[in-house]
């Protein structure tokens, strides 16, 4: 039925939304809104899938889809995990306080 | 155009009717059923002309008046979006799951055929579960935007809590779809009206007994209702996520507990009880097993419907608070494991079960 | 030629001590009483199995085979290698003797090991060793009979350390396994010429490769000289010949029943098999037949000499070993591997019963080796002594027991077979003579004379025999009753057709034609004589021996300290070795080391550049992976 | 021929995407992601895709971001003082992240999309995705399932107290 628009104007919200979600990633200090902003790109993402796969009249596009909700699950399981442990033993999740991880 | 939106209104309000009416029957029957379990007469200054029966009517009125005279406090120190709107979440996705319950099968009223379903989806299952993953958000909101410990501590209990339940409740109806295989309930309702040697109505029940009971322990569970009450155990959290609320928001949350009540019942009817079936009433009237005929009107027929409908939602919600003023609460830690421990691991293998069963019996595969 | 029957029967001979050394391996530790039991037990199956299958080989008639294909194993371009078992008279001689022999050194073995805490090991390698050496036995082809034998030499090292919490066991298992790698290097370069040059490794197909591999050159060199001196190598590491059978009287630090069954009655004959199983290979190389009748003859005399001043008397018996297997080489030498497996046959006879009756002397002796601290045991030990001594006067040739027959057959063909020898049939003969003696001082030193051991009992120098009397005693019935049976076998073992047997097989027919009378008597007066000599030695005269030894000086020393075989090794090719490996070591420090080190030290500086990258701010890294999305994009924007 | 709908849902979500990246709390920062995601949701159904909407909701909207609102409250935490990370790094992420949205806006324009004005009855269903799902990507879907399975035990050795 195809009621509200054409598939490339959900690509273009598509951009726009994994932009900001992107720019989020870089600009935010807290690891989990960072965290979030990445389940936004991959949502970001999603968009695109299903938009193309209405576009193409397949059902490929959303089979995908499904994929990258267990991942993202799996993702958030796993992170915030992390995330947990960390708070517990450096009561901070910021994540410019968090970088003895290198050389 | 005019007629069918008229229509569609009507199926709405009268679904949303339904489900407060059901509602406000529970909420009597908290009363009383709780007083004769303990053995008291309850409510029995809501006497309206000497005739103590006519406390429901009396209940049903005085209590929001009530709650919505009273001062509406705030506390110091809230979030004064998310505390005014946490109760709006708690019981918004509830009514709304009511939108694809089917209540009724067709009406046919001069020459048009109406569903006697509010929304026809044809995943309906999954609209509920998704209505019912959205309530959680009023607890976790409600709780943390009050700025209290208390409620704080309530607010993640039950968070916890229902995505844990959700999980075995999702699973049991994995079954029922596997049984009736499909996801639209008005038509998951036309198939318990099929019969079993000619006699015996197909019901949810006779195929998903074990499926019924997680369903049914689940249900409880995410209405956060005793057993399952640890998000607002007063003994140990005051009243949990809603300690802070009074006046209107709180009428909402006793609200949204009271038509999870309804939701759970009126699921568990559609899914195990055949929704609105009645027994050996088709669309063209009875036909009894006997061979004997009864041909009844098509408005007749759906208002047997309907009554069967609400009689089974009524029966399974006097049954739900019958269970919440018998039973003893559940420690957290008894809780989580009931939950996957227990309900889980049997909900999986009522999946599997079921799965070879309907393969083996020639099922598509 | 009669076309091989295909079974399934094989398979199982090898399966059944396999499962046994599987159930020692996990149930042994729970239930070591219930593995002396199935341990003999497999091997009774395994003994039922070979004589139903012999029965069946023996059907087909003359010349007749039973295949087991098993699967297929290597297909690479033309080669082929297929896991096939195969019977003939020949495996069917060799599959008797290692499980007859084997089940009744099992059954003596459940005896002597009784008290020892590991006996649930001991018969997992036991078992192991019998499924091993059936491989090699049956195996259809050269590289699945060297499966076999890799399988049996890590064994025999197991079983040589056993109790390996004396460190001079534990190095002695060490010293076979390595002097047999030696032999196994040649081995391997054997097979690969053979590989190369016959384009298989078949048994049968290398015989019907014979005039291809005649005119066959390799460097100058005739392929079967080559390949026939690179297999004596392998040969004789494994069953003991100069120059490397310097580990098998090491080998005596086993438990008993292993030097029985391992280093006297299969194994070591494992070499002689392979031999006069490619006899068709051999016999196009006259020149190496040659030679390995004088290794075997030097050998048979040089272990024989240091054998007349041993006074361990396992000691003795192993290189009585070495000796025997030089005899066996003889007879492959000069071309009568019929004779040889026959000797094979009578020595696992009679030196099984040797040294399970040294085992039981030892034991009642409560761990004493040392036969100058023994004596006087004819009274104590009855059982023994009558079955050691059918044991001595077989090997040393005395008629009608099985040694004599299988010794004459070998010293006569020296003189008259396919590639003679005469001058090596002298010192066979002079060999003989020393045998009958050393036995003979054996027999007497332990069983004659005065007891020597009164004292030496008291205390138990053995191996865990917890059971310490006050006099020496005689074994239990589980050890004497194989002793009996393996005393028969040496007594009557003479009779046996073996070598017309074998020679359906590998060839020449014809060439065991029995000696004349004189030989036989000359052979029996040897025999006697060196008897004689012990006693007039060890009884008549005891003051003798050190008169001689007094007389020979430093000749006798030499003797006595076994020629210095291992301290010339030890200064020939061990020191050499170490010394090379150490100045290799250096410049492996200095050149490989630092040039390994060097890069690393390169990389690690050249990093110090790059790591001011690396913030550990995940922001950072972010932004990289940003960038190159955006240049990404960019690209396909172009 | 846009529908009004579509760029009000479209304006909606943008304004929501915004609130998680920018939003001083994390819990409206939480909240803003459940928005966008139902929207997301709600735009699903205008592609026919019934089935991920409802998906999107359950395991979304129900799952994932209940569990950051869960830590958030389990971590107790509040408006950040220092909101935004150091200024150079908050402006190259601006810049690049704009200049991304701006480029592939730029190559979305290039080319003409397929556009399949007409699907057949059923698509965006179970079953059409189903078939898809147990036949083509049945590689992947087994995949998935040990994915997940690794990320549980993952989780709850994470989750313990003590790290040993």
């Amino acid at each position: 039925m195809l009621t509200l628009a054409p598939p490339a104007w959900y690509l273009a919200l598509s951009a726009v939304l994994f932009a900001i979600g992107a720019m989020g990633v870089l600009i935010r200090r807290n690891l989990i809104v960072m965290f979030m902003a990445i389940e936004l790109m991959l949502n970001a993402v999603n968009l695109a899938f299903v938009a193309l796969a209405r576009g193409m009249g397949s059902m490929d596009g959303q089979v995908i889809v499904f994929f990258v909700m267990a991942v993202a699950a799996a993702e958030a399981a796993v992170g915030l995990a992390i995330m947990l442990q960390l708070y517990r033993s450096r009561a901070t999740i910021n994540a410019d306080e968090v970088t003895t991880l290198r050389w | 155009m005019g007629v069918e939106v008229a229509i569609a209104a009507a199926k709405a309000g009268f679904v949303l009717f339904l489900a407060l009416q059901v509602m406000g029957l529970g909420v009597f029957f908290e009363r009383k059923v709780s007083a004769v379990i303990q053995d008291r007469i309850g409510a029995n200054r809501a006497a309206i002309f000497g005739f103590a029966g006519l406390g429901l009517v009396n209940t049903l009125v005085a209590d929001p008046i009530k709650f919505l005279l009273k001062e509406d406090v705030r506390p110091a120190g809230a979030d004064r979006l998310l505390y005014t709107l946490a109760p709006v979440l708690s019981v918004l996705p509830a009514l709304a799951a009511f939108a694809v319950m089917p209540f009724g099968d067709v009406l046919e009223l001069e020459g048009r055929t109406v569903n006697l379903q509010a929304a026809a989806l044809n995943v309906g299952v999954l609209y509920i579960l998704a209505m019912a993953s959205l309530g959680v958000y009023g607890v976790v909101l409600a709780g943390w935007a009050s700025n209290n410990r208390w409620s704080l501590l309530g607010g993640i209990r039950g968070s916890a809590q229902m995505i844990s339940y959700e999980i075995a409740m999702g699973l049991a109806l994995v079954g029922i779809v596997l049984t009736y295989d499909t996801l639209d309930l008005q038509e998951m309702a036309r198939r318990q009206g099929e019969l079993l040697w000619g006699w015996l109505p197909a019901w949810g029940v006779l195929y998903q007994p074990l499926g019924l009971v997680i369903f049914l322990v689940a249900g409880i569970a995410e209405s956060k209702r005793i057993p399952f009450d640890l998000p607002e155990s007063e003994s140990e959290l005051v009243s949990g996520y809603f300690t802070e609320y009074s006046g209107a928001k709180h009428l909402m949350f006793m609200m949204a507990d009271f038509v999870e009540v309804v939701l759970v019942a009126a699921l568990a009817a559609t899914f195990f009880f055949g929704g609105w079936q009645v027994p050996w009433l088709g669309r063209e009237g009875f036909a009894f097993p006997w061979g004997q005929q009864l041909p009844l009107p098509s408005l007749a027929v759906a208002l047997l419907q309907v009554t069967a409908f609400m009689l089974k939602v009524i029966v399974l919600t006097f049954f739900q608070i019958v269970v919440r003023w018998t039973l003893p609460r559940f420690r957290y830690d008894q809780l989580m494991r009931l939950g996957w421990k227990g309900l889980l691991p049997v909900a999986l293998l009522n999946v599997v079960v079921t799965a070879t069963v309907v393969l083996l019996a020639g099922g598509r595969a | 030629m009669v076309t091989p029957e295909t079974t399934t029967l094989l398979r199982w001979i090898v399966v059944a001590p396999a499962l046994g050394a599987l159930f020692a391996l996990v149930a042994g530790r729970r239930a070591p009483r219930l593995v002396a039991w199935v341990g003999p037990g497999v091997l009774a199956g395994a003994l039922g199995l070979s004589i139903a299958a012999v029965l069946a080989l023996a059907r087909q008639g003359e010349g007749g085979a039973l295949l087991d294909p098993l699967y297929p194993w290597i297909e690479a371009g033309g080669f082929r290698a297929d896991a096939t078992l195969r019977l003939d008279a020949l495996s069917a001689v060799m599959l008797l003797v290692v499980t007859g022999v084997g089940f009744l050194i099992h059954v003596y073995a459940v005896g002597y090991m009784a008290e020892d805490p590991d006996i649930a090991r001991f018969f997992c390698y036991l078992n192991l060793f019998v499924a091993a050496m059936l491989i090699l036995v049956l195996a259809d082809n050269l590289l699945l009979l060297f499966v076999g034998w890799e399988g049996v030499g890590l064994c025999s090292y197991l079983l040589i350390g056993f109790w390996y919490t004396d460190m001079a066991n534990a190095a002695a298992g060490k010293k076979a396994f390595l002097v047999n790698r030696i032999g196994d290097a040649g081995f391997i370069l054997g097979l690969f010429v053979l590989a190369w040059f016959a384009g298989t490794l078949d048994v049968q197909g290398i015989a019907a490769q014979a005039e291809t591999l005649r005119t066959a050159q390799l460097g100058g060199w005739p392929v079967p000289v080559v390949a026939g001196l690179l297999l004596l190598v392998g040969a004789t590491g494994k069953s003991a010949q100069i120059p490397l059978y310097v580990w098998l009287p090491d080998a005596m630090a086993g438990p008993t029943p292993v030097s029985a069954l391992i280093h006297a009655a299969t194994m070591v004959t494992a070499g002689v098999y392979m031999i006069a199983r490619l006899h068709p290979l051999y016999a196009l190389a006259p020149e190496v037949l040659t030679v390995v009748a004088i290794v075997g003859t030097v050998t048979a005399l040089l272990a024989a000499l240091i054998g007349t001043a041993q006074c361990d008397i396992k000691r003795v018996l192993a290189y009585s070993t070495v000796s025997q297997l030089g005899f066996m080489f003889l007879a492959l030498g000069t071309g009568m591997p019929g004779a040889a497996i026959f000797h094979v046959v009578t020595h696992a006879f009679f030196k099984g019963l040797l040294f399970l009756g040294a085992g039981s002397v030892i034991h009642g002796l409560g761990g004493e080796q040392d036969m100058r601290r023994m004596g006087g045991l004819r009274r104590h030990m009855p059982i023994t002594f009558w079955t050691m001594l059918v044991g001595t006067l077989a090997i040393a040739g005395v008629p009608p027991l099985s040694g004599f027959f299988s010794k004459d057959e070998i010293l006569w063909g020296a003189f008259t077979g396919p590639n003679p020898q005469p001058l090596l049939g002298v010192l066979g003969y002079v060999v003989a003579f020393l045998t009958a003696f050393y036995m003979g001082r054996l027999l007497l030193l332990t069983f004659f004379g005065a007891p020597r051991a009164a004292h030496a009992v008291a205390h138990d120098s053995g191996h865990g025999h917890g059971h310490d009397q006050g006099t020496p005693h005689e074994s239990p019935a589980v050890m004497t009753v194989p002793l009996i049976l393996l005393a028969l076998a040496s007594a009557a073992g003479g009779a046996l057709p073996v070598p017309a047997i074998v020679e359906t097989v590998t060839g020449p027919h014809g060439a065991h034609a029995h000696a004349p009378f004189w030989a036989l008597v000359l052979a029996t007066g040897v025999a006697l004589a060196g008897l004689g000599l012990a006693w007039l030695c060890y009884v008549a005269r005891p003051e003798l021996p050190e008169r001689i030894a007094r007389g020979l000086g430093g000749l006798y020393t030499l003797v006595a300290e076994k020629f210095r075989v291992d301290e010339l090794y030890d200064r020939l090719v061990v020191r050499p070795v170490f010394g090379a490996a150490e100045r290799l070591a250096t410049a492996d420090r200095a050149l490989v080391d630092g040039a390994v080190n060097g890069a690393g030290a390169l990389v690690a500086e050249s990093a110090q550049l790059g790591r001011r990258l690396q913030t550990g701010n995940v922001q950072h890294y972010a932004l990289g992976v940003l960038a190159g999305a955006l240049a990404l994009v960019l690209w396909v924007a172009r | 021929m846009i529908a009004p709908l579509f760029v009000l849902l479209a304006l909606l979500t943008v304004a929501a995407s915004l609130v998680v990246v920018l939003h001083r709390n994390p819990v409206y920062s939480a909240l803003g992601l459940v928005t966008t995601l139902f929207l997301l949701a709600v735009l699903f159904v205008g592609l026919d895709a019934h089935l991920v909407a409802a998906l999107q909701i359950i395991v979304y909207a129900g799952a994932i971001v209940v569990l950051f609102l869960f830590v958030i409250m389990l971590l107790n935490l509040q408006v950040e003082p220092r909101t935004l990370a150091p200024a150079p790094l908050v402006v190259t992420g601006a810049v690049l992240g704009g200049a991304l949205g701006v480029a592939t806006l730029g190559v979305l324009g290039r080319d003409p999309l397929p556009l399949a004005a007409v699907v057949g009855p059923g698509y965006g269903g179970t079953e059409p995705l189903a078939e898809r799902l147990f036949t083509a990507y049945i590689v992947p879907f087994e995949l998935t399932s040990v994915l997940l399975l690794v990320a549980i035990i993952g989780a709850v050795v994470l989750g313990k107290k003590r790290l040993s």
